[in-house]
């Protein structure tokens, strides 16, 4: 078992030999890129298209957490999915697709909802998380468990026709959610896809570039987003970056007198809305 | 109206859903009064914008003297936190991003 | 038929409803993605990524032009194909992959290489068309026929870390591929995707922009690229767009003067190769 | 080496695989000399790359005094075609890109 993580069988070399010739690949980072974990949280418009790209790449282990089912209205963006899956767990229809795909990788449907007590389990698993959330609350959750459990984070964001992306948490001088956001939105100017709308391709582009940081992380280079922020306008096709803070000394997550440990917190309190609300807040 | 000199003017962009309460632009060119030799600083650009060109629901744009939590400034592409925040003295030109940020996925 | 045309059923409209929610698109928009046609050339890295999130955004009919078959190699990047489609029709293999996801969709297979006496034909039978092909020849050949047409072309490419794009022939402003290239580069200097290499996800998010760029045009929007260049550096992360030079005077195919009509030219003798030996030139 | 006065200093990238020509490198920075009063042009700067900077298969960069079709050159992010190509004088701290464009698909 560890000598096939430690090479590549006549298949793989024949499968990713057009991403081999890329010197900055190679065979040393295809072998890195199977022995590494990403866990994929949200099968939704970023999660599929991350981990289509993840795993035709070659990842050697890809966990992905969803409790939902897909619904009709799900399948101008979530490219996994299909109208034969339509009322299936996301997980399993993703899970199908992706083993279809690539056999080579070993793929982790978790059907479950993040939260306090579940997520630090799970995320200790992998070795890089991408968050393809769609609220508030998950979003500091698992930057607070990304923190704890010193994994860096690959977030993307996506509604009507923008988009944005970084990475936290990478090293020691990129900030967390937190250090960026030490205090949640009021609970009525959060908006999600089901509310106000998204061009399907949106998420697409968000979640390739997060799947493309991924690929740097796992083949050793330092990923471009990590405490840079991406801003995508496609209604005017412009992208920004944008440089950002460091770490927050006073982070109550990440900084020198962090204050959250391993129980976390009331999440749902926190944001001020409870859990199974977010499909119904106000558009912003 | 000021005259020419006391007043600066900065290049105000809009974005990630912050357009909306602006009447969907995402670009204005703002005039800020100076205040005596300092000129002026980003609390006073909240305090213009939030009078002369907000068109809805103030709260979900200002809090306070400053921009309500999930809004991040930048300024010429850089956070605002790296900059002084409010204090931060604006030069002409500008040019200043008030980005909501997203949740969708 | 006009009528199931100039309306959305049932279906559509619960499948549409996150699109139809952005004010830019509308049940105006929708009902306009439907009544455009697109033909995408290439079903390989370009054409997958856009032809998945064109049919999953509700393009009424859309036309697929490939004569090759799904090799192992191409697994990485190709994402509408699967291992058990090796060996199998690319045109084949999409059209299957696409009808799942939305059959609403009308998925014209074209199994051919585009030539000067069919490309007129099957060109001219679309609204938009997309350049997802991977040689010079090709290019030319399809920007004089979208030109003689009067079809504007969404054209992309990428190797190893890095991807352009740009709308060519869009107006009378817009510059066609002869007007920036009116020599041929040599045919030593010229590198495909299997000789160069790439990273997978890098066409990915190139074939994604051709696709949004393809649907603003389709809503009616002017598209971003139409004489600007997008370069996009995936190892640094970096976007930047370039300002084109307009239409030029001298061009022989969009020119006051121009010289190239519906006989179009001998590509191979014009790009010095022939045409089968694209798969071996050296690489730049 | 010319006085500091009689030089002029650009940055110049690479991209798309003209930087496989440079030793792989991307960015450089390149100093021409300035000819009279008139400065220095594109076709100038084009020579000092080639001669000093230039590591392999010149015939892949350049034929004549110009590029090989199918590099397109953008100074500061524009097209040379809209500069006066080979004759734009350069200025100091001008951004010159150098790209192959690419045909894979
Ligand atoms: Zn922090
Ligand atoms: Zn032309």
């Amino acid at each position: 078992r560890l000598s096939s993580r430690m090479s590549l069988s006549a298949d793989e070399v024949s499968r990713y030999s057009r991403q081999m010739l890329c010197q900055e690949v190679g065979k040393s980072g295809q072998l890195a890129l199977k022995a590494t974990s990403v866990l994929i949280v949200g099968c939704g418009g970023l999660g599929c298209p991350a981990s289509l790209y993840l795993t035709a790449a070659g990842i050697g282990r890809i966990g992905l957490v969803d409790n939902d089912v897909v619904d009709r209205s799900n399948l101008h963006r979530q490219v996994l999915h299909n109208e034969t899956r339509v009322g299936k767990l996301k997980t399993d229809s993703a899970v199908e697709s992706l083993k279809s795909i690539n056999s080579n990788v070993i793929l982790e449907p978790i059907e479950c909802r993040l939260n306090r007590t579940n997520a630090s389990d799970i995320i200790s698993k992998y070795d890089i998380i991408i968050d393809g959330t769609d609220n508030p609350m998950a979003r500091y959750l698992l930057s607070d468990v990304c923190v704890l459990n010193k994994k860096p984070l690959v977030s993307g964001s996506a509604l009507r026709f923008d988009g944005q992306l970084t990475v936290y948490n990478y090293d020691s001088n990129t900030p967390c959610y937190r250090c960026l956001f030490p205090t949640p939105p009021p609970a009525g100017t959060v908006t999600n896809c089901n509310d106000g709308g998204v061009i399907g391709v949106i998420p697409g582009i968000i979640g390739d570039m997060q799947a493309l940081e991924t690929i740097k992380i796992a083949i050793g280079r330092r990923p471009s987003y990590a405490g840079q922020l991406l801003l995508f306008d496609g209604l005017n096709g412009s992208f920004k970056s944008i440089k950002l803070r460091g770490k927050s000394a006073d982070c109550i997550s990440c900084g020198p007198n962090a204050t959250i440990g391993q129980e976390l917190m009331d999440y749902e309190e926190f944001c001020g809305v409870q859990c199974n609300q977010s499909q119904s807040l106000k558009i912003l | 109206m000021s005259a020419e000199e006391d007043c600066m003017e900065v290049m105000v962009e809009l974005s990630g859903g912050t357009e909306l309460l602006f009447g969907n632009c995402r670009q204005l060119k703002v005039k800020v009064a100076k205040s005596g030799d300092n000129g002026c600083d980003l609390r006073q650009l909240i305090e213009v914008l939030k009078n002369n060109h907000l068109k809805e629901r103030p709260e979900l744009f200002v809090v306070g003297d400053s921009v309500r939590p999930g809004i991040l400034v930048l300024i010429n592409e850089v956070d605002w936190e790296l900059l002084g925040q409010h204090n931060y003295r604006l030069q002409p030109n500008d040019r200043v991003l008030f980005i909501s940020t997203l949740h969708g996925g």
